[in-house]
């Protein structure tokens, strides 16, 4: 559907439904329910950030008076011996598991590994003092040449590393190799003029949400048990605690509460299968929170990474090869996203011969979840600044040399397929022509672009659309909303129903008042979860033509229905939407519209990036001076939403270029746990982000809808970093550009 | 041992018991019930717990439920008049200025502060007055293009 | 987190009769920013809080002939807001601004800033650099020190038990005197100081400096005043070349440490240009005051 | 006859980088590479994603395609 369209309600900025009660104070989050007898958990948390639990003793806890119920590894029924034996699937649950509650060891500081429910917080807390646990205290392996080295030491001594051409015979802190290729690099850089080769490095950084993990819950025999949190997916958290405790899905409620972001770092379970048990064993509901302290130690992050990177290219610009080795620290347990790094890395561009090979390292760091995009930034990161400097030596403009080798339409991917429609080449126009492209650049400072390249994704959704006597109704969709899109919902249904959005009231339902749907994530809620609620609406139609067609005595292909309207085609006669609704009971009674779905064609999203910065060339501080955002949208349901995405990817990947890292102690213990130390940006940081919304449709939408979430976060670091090289007028290899490691380079430059 | 707390919150007269060590913050959210008030950090890092402690902007993790006696709080249950929106939260809906919404409550009573403090604020003045209200979610930007739109609405209704 | 005993006494003598017979160890509390924290953190210690904020003048801040005479516990959003003292001492009202966030700086007093004794707290080194003097109360009487022997260590002073201090005396200037305060923090707003730097300077209608005091925080284990800071000054214009001999000056005064928020390398090197760059400003604003 | 592309991985394990099938839908093509190709057991085809011609389908259990079809496997994409 590339042709443009005219329509009523997409593309307005519309008032968000669920806005009143966030401005008001009166919406919901994870910490804020509470139920009659409810009690407190709290956790305790390893000291070390290696070492073997030789012993553990719980039963004074358990003998305090105040003290209801104490929970540890061993009440995980599902989990055992025979578990580990039972191959992988088995093993990511075992892995699931032993990181919300330690088994044999401890793989990071502030690794769970006794929980304990008390009458009061202050109680729950002060509980944990009578826990007595003998540890056998390890070194702790901190990076990956650490990690990788010969004689290191091994965090799962059962740990074989997947996918070598000759299997692993001992275990290693390599939990996985991979290896992409197209074409022959060897013949590519046999073919180049130039070369460039740099190694690059990323940062532990964490998704910074403001909203602590917290969950309320209710175990109950006779039925369903209730889970209140703030999740991406309250269907998989469901699918994760059933596995866990044993239990049906069916024995187990969740209500995804309204989330305080997420960005991938909620889309696992913590402190839910943990709460259960405590309430099982009490008998009475049970709340669990963490501090900020507690989500910095033992949730997120994501994963720090090393990268080399070669690219050449002809004297024309004519890249000829590119090629990449990846390692990214998955954390306490296997599972970084190298794979989407290595798949993701070249895709921006159309290149004969490619190679990248991959590999997940295991670290004494709590396991990596995902952030926006995840594994895109750290590789795209590598592969921009390497384009960059390229473009320097080969006296390019940046554009014109992405231009000569941007990826289009039949673009061969090294994972393999050929792209469909992409916005890419419209996005570096949009850029070249922007007014800040445009602009002239101040003393001390520099310039930076970087495109950027992420899938998207589809999937399960499943909505029903309920319609009221009157003509109003309800969109039950089950996709937790982590920023806005249930305006988009009212938006899609109501342009195809032809009513006034307002009409239309969406509810995010629980796990037990809509089918499954897949978490919210992978930039797949307003694609795929929209699909789903047009579906809904056109099945709808469906029905309010045959409802029009009995009142009418006519056949319902007598019957057309535009803007809201039906229309006898036999006669003039027509009857609203709400008319047809007030004599549902005549025609068969009330009307509800389903879809149930599993959404294909995502359509990938591009972005492109422009950013100035100015560097103090005494103190290495830096200053971002403008900042562009250009992105393909496919069409953009609610625009300033779409602008908001693009925003907050863009200073999160601020962010993660400039001044977020975690720092740790030689002994492991993270050292700047808290948003003092941990610097995300501040309003005072930052300049107006300007946003471009790039539309080329994506062919698989009916209203060609790209997913935006994601693909905003991946340009940051190369535009940030390229920006910082130009400034100080030296290669940026390293992130975060921090003053002191700045300031460092500036002075050994002299 | 608990204290006996009386305190004025959003002009009605609310008494308490709390023990010393409680902050204002857990006092609002759990003896009270007003969870609009939210807790990011409690270390006074984030703003998300802003509210307003005689007629200052305060953290209510940095302060004790027991400093309440006798003081008047505000907090953001107290801005709207019924379903009548302030023209600060007609502005962030207008504007976006939220996505997941968990720090609006802070940033609508921090700017509410801004607002009565300096009917004029430039941007900058803006942006560093909120600097202590962390947003992950927007970038700050429509949240700036809201607080500034308010402060022109609320002057011509001056 | 520890169990506390907290009192609000409404006069000096009942607070350090209070504070003389604690049964556990007692703590001062105006803002709280630092105290409560600190109470929270795991396996924190018991305390009795008596909370000064209730005692008269406390919370005042009045001019006298020898100088302005400086509640402890007034917040700093209350102070930062004085015009008449933002027009004598602006670099202090700097420093006071830079504390936290506006909710911080809402709670946040210069007494609780001085009394928790941080090396990087932003008003001791403005305090410093303005010859304030602490004025203590006590069950032995009062007692006056100069801020630079108040603080006595990392999170120490020279309060003894019984002892609160009950105000701040900032001796009024010398006409053609004036004052700034910088720091280095990697963002804009919300850190703690890096490194930070106070200049006082007096200069004569020629633009010659007749009179100058320096105090650098966040490179030592409390601020300190660079000693040589006068000698370079004194008697000299405001020029480049002195400004150099002053960063330097700096620069060799500190003995920074490396950790989360900076190394020893970065904090002496960005102490000096804070410094010399402090001095510049204050230079300008004591030209317009004489 | 539709296309399929193996890389990197499965191309080792098959020792096959692209094979001519028969086959016009999911289910046909999974049984007609177990016929034809060794080690197909091993390779957990089914928890692979199948892009057809450019299309990313996460859960191909029904999809269809034509005889000039181009299909790859790779990895399901999780998001954050």
């Amino acid at each position: 559907m590339s042709e443009a369209r005219e329509y009523q309600h997409i593309g307005q900025r519309t008032i968000r439904p669920d806005g009143f009660d966030k401005v008001t104070g009166k919406a919901n989050y994870g910490a804020d329910l509470s139920l009659p007898g409810m009690i407190w958990g709290a956790i305790l948390r390893s000291p070390h950030a290696h070492a073997k639990i030789t012993a553990l003793d719980v039963s004074q806890a358990e003998a305090h008076p105040d003290v209801f119920a104490v929970a540890t590894y061993q009440d995980f029924p599902s989990v055992n011996a025979e578990a580990l034996a039972a191959g992988t699937a088995r093993k990511d649950l075992v892995d699931t598991a032993a990181n919300v509650l330690a088994d044999t060891k401890v793989l990071y500081h502030g690794h769970a590994i006794a929980a304990v429910a008390a009458r009061t917080e202050a109680a729950a807390e002060a509980a944990l003092d009578l826990i007595t646990v003998v540890y056998d205290v390890m070194d702790p392996v901190l990076t990956i040449d650490a990690a990788i080295k010969d004689g290191a030491p091994v965090l799962h001594d059962d740990m074989m590393t997947q996918g070598l051409a000759e299997p692993a015979s001992v275990a290693s802190n390599i939990a996985a190799r991979m290896e992409l290729k197209k074409g022959d690099v060897a013949v590519g850089f046999a073919d180049a003029d130039v070369i460039v080769e740099r190694a690059y490095e990323t940062p532990t950084v964490h998704q910074g949400y403001i909203e602590p993990h917290a969950t309320t819950v209710r175990f109950d025999d006779n039925g369903p048990s209730m889970i209140w949190c703030p999740t991406q997916g309250h269907f998989d958290v469901r699918a994760r605690v059933a596995q866990l405790l044993n239990m049906e899905l069916g024995q187990i409620k969740v209500v995804a509460s309204e989330i305080g972001g997420g960005f991938g770092g909620k889309t696992t379970v913590y402190l839910e299968p943990v709460a259960l048990i405590l309430s099982k064993k009490s008998g009475r509901p049970v709340k669990m929170t963490m501090s900020r302290e507690d989500v910095f130690r033992a949730s997120g992050p994501a994963s720090a990474s090393q990268s080399t990177v070669k690219i050449g290219a002809k004297s024309d610009g004519t890249i000829t090869a590119m090629q990449a080795s990846l390692h990214y620290e998955a954390g306490a347990f296997k599972g970084s996203p190298m794979g989407p790094g290595c798949m993701t890395i070249f895709t921006p561009y159309d290149v004969e011969n490619m190679y990248v090979e991959g590999f997940d390292v295991v670290v004494n760091k709590p396991k990596a979840a995902a952030y926006r995009a995840p594994g895109a930034p750290q590789a795209e990161f590598a592969a921009e600044m390497a384009v960059n400097e390229l473009a320097s030596k080969l006296g390019m403009d940046p554009i014109d040399l992405r231009l000569k080798n941007a990826a289009k339409e039949g673009t061969q991917t090294i994972y393999g397929p050929k792209l469909k429609t992409v916005g890419l080449e419209a996005c570096l126009l949009a850029a070249k022509s922007s007014p800040h492209y445009q602009s002239a650049l101040k003393d001390n400072a520099g310039r930076g672009l970087a495109a950027g390249f992420w899938f998207n994704i589809g999937g399960q959704s499943s909505v029903m659309i309920h319609l009221n006597p009157d003509g109003t109704g309800s969109i039950i969709e089950g996709s937790p909303d982590i920023g806005g899109s249930r305006a988009s919902m009212q938006m899609m249904a109501a342009e195809v129903l032809g009513v006034a959005p307002a009409t239309l009231n969406p509810i995010v339902a629980d796990t037990e008042h809509v089918a499954y749907n897949q978490t919210t994530g992978g930039s797949r809620t307003t694609f795929a979860t929209g699909m789903a609620v047009i579906e809904a609406a056109e099945d709808i139609i469906e029905q309010l033509k045959a409802r029009a067609a009995e009142l009418w005595n006519v056949t319902p292909e007598q019957v057309d229905y535009q803007n809201g309207i039906a229309l006898n085609l036999s006669s003039d006669d027509h009857l609203s939407l709400a008319e047809i609704c007030a004599k549902a009971e005549k025609t068969g009674g009330q009307i509800t519209g389903r879809a149930n779905i599993n959404a294909r064609g995502a359509g990938p999203s591009f972005a492109v990036h422009l950013c100035d910065i100015e560097v103090d060339p005494e103190t290495g501080k830096t200053d971002v001076l403008r900042y562009t955002a250009i992105q393909d949208a496919g069409k953009a349901i609610h625009p300033s939403y779409v602008e908001g995405q693009f925003q907050g990817g863009a200073v999160q990947g601020i962010g993660w270029a400039l001044n977020e890292e975690y720092v740790y102690s030689a002994d492991g213990v993270m050292e700047n746990a808290g948003f003092l130390d941990y610097r995300i940006p501040l309003a005072s940081d930052l300049p107006e982000i300007e946003t471009i919304i790039v539309e080329v449709p994506n062919s698989f939408h009916p209203f060609g809808v790209r997913g935006v979430g994601e693909t905003g976060i991946v340009p940051p670091l190369a535009a940030v970093g390229t920006a910082v090289s130009e400034a100080i007028g030296l290669p940026v290899t390293s992130l975060p550009c921090s003053p002191p490691k700045l300031l460092k380079m500036i002075m050994e430059q002299g | 041992m608990k204290t006996h707390v009386s305190t004025t919150v959003n002009g009605d007269a609310v008494e308490f018991l709390c023990t010393p060590s409680e902050t204002l913050l857990h006092v609002l959210r759990n003896e009270i019930g007003l969870t609009g008030t939210k807790e990011g950090c409690g270390s006074g890092d984030c703003g998300a717990c802003s509210v307003m402690l005689d007629g200052a902007l305060v953290c209510s993790c940095l302060v004790l439920g027991v400093e309440a006696e006798g003081s008047q709080i505000e907090t953001v249950e107290g801005i709207a008049h019924q379903d009548k929106l302030h023209v600060i939260q007609e502005k962030f809906l207008e504007h976006a200025a939220l996505q997941c919404g968990i720090c609006t409550p802070g940033l609508i009573v921090s700017t509410k502060a801004l607002l009565e403090e300096n009917p004029h604020p430039t941007e900058e003045e803006a942006r560093y007055y909120l600097a202590g209200n962390l947003c992950r979610c927007t970038g700050y930007d429509k949240i700036i293009k809201a607080v500034m739109d308010a402060a022109d609405v609320m002057r011509q209704g001056a | 987190m520890a169990a506390l005993t907290y009192h609000a006494p409404d006069s000096i003598d009942a607070a350090i009769a209070l504070l003389a017979d604690a049964s556990s160890p007692p703590k001062v509390m105006s803002g709280g920013t630092d105290l409560i924290i600190q109470m929270q953190r795991p396996k924190a210690p018991d305390t009795f809080v008596v909370d000064v904020k209730k005692i008269p003048g406390m919370r005042e801040a009045e001019w006298s002939d020898d100088g302005l005479t400086l509640g402890p516990a007034m917040s700093c959003a209350e102070f930062t807001k004085r015009g008449d003292i933002k027009s004598v001492f602006p670099g202090l009202v700097e420093a006071a601004y830079l504390i936290g966030s506006t909710q911080v700086q809402g709670r946040a007093s210069l007494g609780g800033n001085l009394c928790n004794a941080s090396p990087a707290a932003d008003t001791i080194p403005a305090l410093m650099a303005n010859h304030a003097i602490c004025v203590i109360q006590g069950p032995g009487g009062t007692r006056h020190v100069p801020v630079e022997a108040f603080v006595t260590g990392v999170g120490k002073n020279c309060l003894e038990k019984g002892e609160l201090l009950a105000a701040l005396i900032l001796p009024k200037p010398t006409p053609g005197t004036s004052d700034a305060y910088l720091r280095f923090i990697p963002r804009t707003e919300m850190d703690i100081a890096v490194a930070g730097a106070a200049v006082s300077l007096t200069l004569d209608h020629k633009g010659v400096c007749q009179r100058a005091r320096v105090a650098i925080g966040a490179v030592a284990p409390t601020a300190i005043l660079v000693p040589e800071a006068e000698e370079i000054l004194v008697g000299q214009p405001i020029s480049d070349a002195v400004l150099e001999r002053l960063a330097k000056a700096a620069s060799d005064a500190a003995s920074p440490i490396t950790d989360r928020r900076g190394t020893v390398e970065f904090r002496r090197q960005v102490v000096g240009v804070l410094t010399k760059r402090a001095a510049l400003i204050a230079a300008e604003r004591a030209g317009d005051q004489s | 006859m539709a296309v399929v592309f193996f890389s990197s991985e499965l191309e080792n394990l098959f020792s096959c980088e692209q094979l001519q099938v028969t086959a016009v839908n999911y289910r046909e093509l999974l049984v007609e590479l177990r016929e034809r190709l060794p080690n197909v057991a091993d390779a957990n085809l089914e928890a692979l994603a199948l892009v057809i011609d450019g299309e990313i389908v996460q859960e191909p259990f029904l999809a269809t395609f034509d005889p000039a079809s181009e299909l790859h496997f790779i990895q399901k994409i999780a998001a954050g």
